[in-house]
């Protein structure tokens, strides 16, 4: 069980407009985040941006246990919205899709609009929603912070896979039962989502104590001083 | 501490190690190492002559054929716990060693993992961390310290688990002068038996009474590490050499 | 990047074809792929002939492409899963009722996502990871994307060497996580993995500032592309277009 | 190649260079130094001394106050374009510096940037890689070279911008002795302005007939290297020191 094997669709789930319709999504939501990250304004950003996406891509070839004999991997849309911003995360993780998809051949060519919809989209702006909303959590501690890593990883993972179901419903090429699908679906990614909290929360617990000032969530936010602490 | 030494055991002894990549390349060709208690031992030889792969197997991180045996205990899957806690390897980029908050978390962690509790694992780290002289900087993040002190942080780190043997990869690398001859200060105090891998060979001199130089898999001279050095000819061939200026006191 | 990638070093006219066509025509055709009915079985048969055809002038072996199409595994499990759960009229399959919809769902899946892997495979099989992002450089990809795509293939194996080694440090110093709430250690890693390769990226900014990087990677010439190199490297998508557009012809 | 050197213009003119971090920590206190066309000139000094720091200031990646000229032209944000291509940065950690796919696609990225074109810009290349012997690997992945190949492919995507002041951060950290003199003998061959910022005294006793040792960030000794290391106390105060058994030949 591999958590981005799960999501990653392939050619032929979805029907031939669906997949354009999501390929059209992907790229006009890509073009915001690139306005608003100002990637291209600052030529410090695309550059740092590379290594991080090369730090996610790797993090994506490193399993671990979920269950003796049962590995995951980090998918990284939490991490990267807390660390990197909703928008710079965005990008970072759309890069990644893509170029698995044309290197790897991992998620079909029709479905990348979807993919990255689901992965580098979905994951970051949930994610980073759920860590603005319980800032409240992360300002008032250390484990408050954790808590909302966590959280926002778990929820940024079953966001991504509700996204998938979204998409079947508008262009599934069978008739099954949406609810039953959604059950399956985001009940398996509700189980690999606490695996992407715990390892989200652990890694940001690391940097928070080296250099808070690296973390945007933290950056942007009142909680720097109690964080550092 | 002081590593239990049993009369009449040898601290290592490797006889005809053999390795090859999972693609089918030969990198060790049957090695013989024979070290006693309280040796320090410089293995020698330029990249790409197998000294890393080679010591990836002293703790059974690799495994390939041939008999492996740590103060009198042999390598199998079942003595793999026990033979990493005797075998103490320092690798080349501390970066690549230190990952925890602190300094102190950071050398607990292999103690901790080979099963000592508190109180005894404070101890530990403090004496560890005493050992090399970084006991003042416990709290602080091994992120913050300098390259030195990084240094000797990895080497506290494998000492806490009070190893037979000590194994240090290039441990000279990208050391300032002070900072180099402030690691083998530390070393030449710690009375332990040592493997030091490296292509500094004025270090190895310093260090290490005996050498071995290890080329294409296999060991190609091993004695006094002064002889080893003044034989321009056997350095030459296996592409070492001393550096610019360095005369080897008589 | 050069772990794990499935380019194959060759010299055919496939491998010569530009990158920047042969991404195009690898969408076209699988987008041509996608659209056909699917139940226009003559039609991915001539489908998986022109991938075929495209392999034996690669000179890439078809085993290859068999071994590592297996990447498709997890759907093909959701196209046997459908025919059982799916709604609808039933059909008897070897003496067990199951839904003809689901069925013919299921083919779909398997036919277009094994087609749809496929012709991917090909895509990187005969590209140079660095010609496709050169390819997507030619075809006016953002600035941005380029820049990380770039920085990305270079420094994921440094990355992921200096994940392996320090994953090496901790299992010599006794680290044996095998569940998830003893993966500490590794998430750890993670945290000042992510720091060493925030630092470097900005050692490379500086180093890239110094040689006078101002925004943008500087394209290499680009030769023009002939009309007829675009035909001979979009022909094989033109014959698969071809037959969606028969099969999906309102009859 | 060769410089362009305009009679009577030094190379490098810096005075009164201060910085501060954006913390406040003040770093660079008033740095004075000149040097002639054709100079190589070591930067000593230990570690946290603003070597590096400095380094940054002389093609502007770093903005102090103070006044820096390279070949005549004042470094201000109008000239920053071109005293960037002026000075050739070859920084510490080659992978740092190689950052794109190819060894060829690396040197080009330079001179691309400063606005040469085809057919000049492969026969930059070209020529800059035979500079340093690496003209068989243009079409490799840094990736797939050695620490030393690395290094030297890193001074020819400086090169290939026809540099009239060379600065090397530390050439030989991390070299096996072969790829250290290969270096050396590469550096000997160029003939142009260089500054080499190293706390590797030999190296820079062996390349460097001038040095300057900065302390505290400020240039504290100024003259002819072989003088400079010979002053033990001068060294001592700096936290600087010969290794062992390294003997300046009279």
């Amino acid at each position: 069980m591999t958590a981005s094997v799960a999501m990653h669709l392939s050619d032929g789930v979805l029907d031939a407009s669906t997949s354009v319709l999501f390929g059209a999504v992907a790229v006009a939501w890509l073009a915001v985040a690139a306005a608003r990250g100002r990637i291209d304004v600052d030529d410090r950003t695309a550059p740092l941006a590379g290594l991080l996406a090369a730090f996610l891509f790797a993090m994506q070839l490193l399993n671990f246990p979920v269950l003796p004999g049962v590995s995951g991997h980090l998918y990284g849309g939490a991490l990267a919205a807390i660390l990197l911003g909703p928008w710079v995360g965005a990008l970072c993780l759309s890069v990644v899709v893509v170029i698995q998809a044309l290197l790897f051949a991992d998620g079909g060519l029709t479905a990348l609009g979807a993919n990255m919809t689901n992965m580098a989209l979905l994951g970051t702006a949930v994610g980073f929603a759920v860590a603005l909303a319980a800032r409240g959590l992360a300002r008032r501690s250390r484990a408050g912070l954790l808590a909302v890593a966590f959280l926002a990883g778990l929820v940024s993972t079953v966001a991504a896979s509700a996204g998938f179901v979204v998409e079947y419903a508008i262009g599934g090429q069978a008739d099954v039962s949406l609810g039953g699908l959604a059950g399956v679906v985001i009940g398996v990614h509700a189980v690999i989502g606490i695996g992407e909290g715990v390892i989200t929360a652990l890694a940001v617990g690391a940097i928070v104590r080296v250099r808070p000032d690296l973390i945007y969530l933290v950056r942007t936010s009142e909680t720097r001083e109690l964080v550092a602490a | 501490m002081g590593g239990g030494r049993v009369a009449g055991v040898s601290a290592l002894d490797v006889r005809g190690l053999t390795y090859r990549y999972p693609d089918g390349t030969a990198v060790l060709h049957g090695i013989d190492l024979h070290v006693e208690p309280g040796e320090r031992v410089a293995v020698l030889g330029p990249n790409g002559a197998g000294k890393t792969t080679f010591v990836l197997h002293l703790n059974g991180v690799l495994t390939g054929t041939g008999h492996i045996e740590v103060a009198g205990l042999p390598l199998s899957p079942d003595t793999m716990r026990e033979i990493r806690r005797r075998v103490g390897v320092v690798f080349q980029d501390p970066d690549d060693q230190l990952f925890m908050p602190t300094v102190a978390d950071d050398v607990a962690f292999g103690p901790a993992n080979f099963g000592v509790t508190e109180p005894e694992l404070g101890e530990r780290v403090r004496a560890a961390l005493s050992a090399v002289g970084m006991a003042e900087h416990a709290d602080r993040s091994p992120m913050h310290l300098s390259e030195g002190q990084r240094r000797r942080v990895a080497l506290a780190t494998v000492l806490a688990s009070d190893p037979e043997l000590l194994v240090l990869d290039e441990p000279s690398a990208n050391l300032e002068p002070v900072a180099r001859r402030e690691l083998a200060e530390v070393l030449l105090s710690l009375d332990r038996t040592m493997l030091m891998v490296t292509h500094d060979l004025p270090y190895a001199l310093q260090l290490c009474p005996r050498a071995v130089l290890i080329d294409n898999g296999v060991v190609v001279a091993d004695g006094p590490t002064r002889d080893l050095l003044a034989d321009a000819d056997l350095l030459a061939a296996h592409r070492l050499e001393l550096p610019w200026g360095f005369v080897p006191q008589p | 990047m050069s772990g794990g990638v499935l380019y194959r070093p060759g010299d055919s006219p496939v491998h010569r074809i530009p990158p920047q066509v042969k991404l195009l025509a690898a969408f076209a055709a699988v987008l041509g792929v996608v659209a056909t009915p699917r139940e226009a079985f003559w039609a991915f048969g001539i489908d998986l002939f022109v991938v075929l055809a495209v392999w034996s002038v690669a000179g890439v072996p078809v085993g290859w492409f068999a071994r590592r199409a297996v990447i498709e595994a997890p759907f093909v499990l959701l196209a046997v899963v459908l025919p059982f759960v799916s709604g609808g009229p039933r059909v008897d399959v070897l003496g067990v009722a199951v839904s003809q919809d689901g069925l013919l769902a299921g083919w779909n899946i398997l036919a277009k996502g094994t087609l749809g892997v496929l012709i991917a495979l090909t895509l990187a099989a005969t590209t140079q990871p660095r010609d496709l992002v050169l390819g997507l450089q030619r075809l006016r990809a953002p600035a941005w994307f380029v820049t990380i795509a770039t920085l990305m293939l270079r420094y994921v194996d440094v990355i992921a060497g200096e994940l392996r080694r320090t994953r090496i440090a901790r299992i010599s110093r006794g680290d044996d996580p095998r569940f998830l709430w003893q993966a500490g250690a590794v998430a750890r890693g993670a945290g000042t993995l992510f720091l060493r390769s925030y630092e470097r990226g900005e050692r490379v900014h500086r180093a890239m500032l110094a040689r006078g990087w101002a925004g943008h990677m500087p394209a290499g010439p680009a030769a023009p592309v002939g009309a007829l190199r675009w035909v001979a490297g979009g022909s094989p998508a033109l014959v698969i277009a071809t037959a969606w557009a028969v099969a999906a012809w309102p009859v």
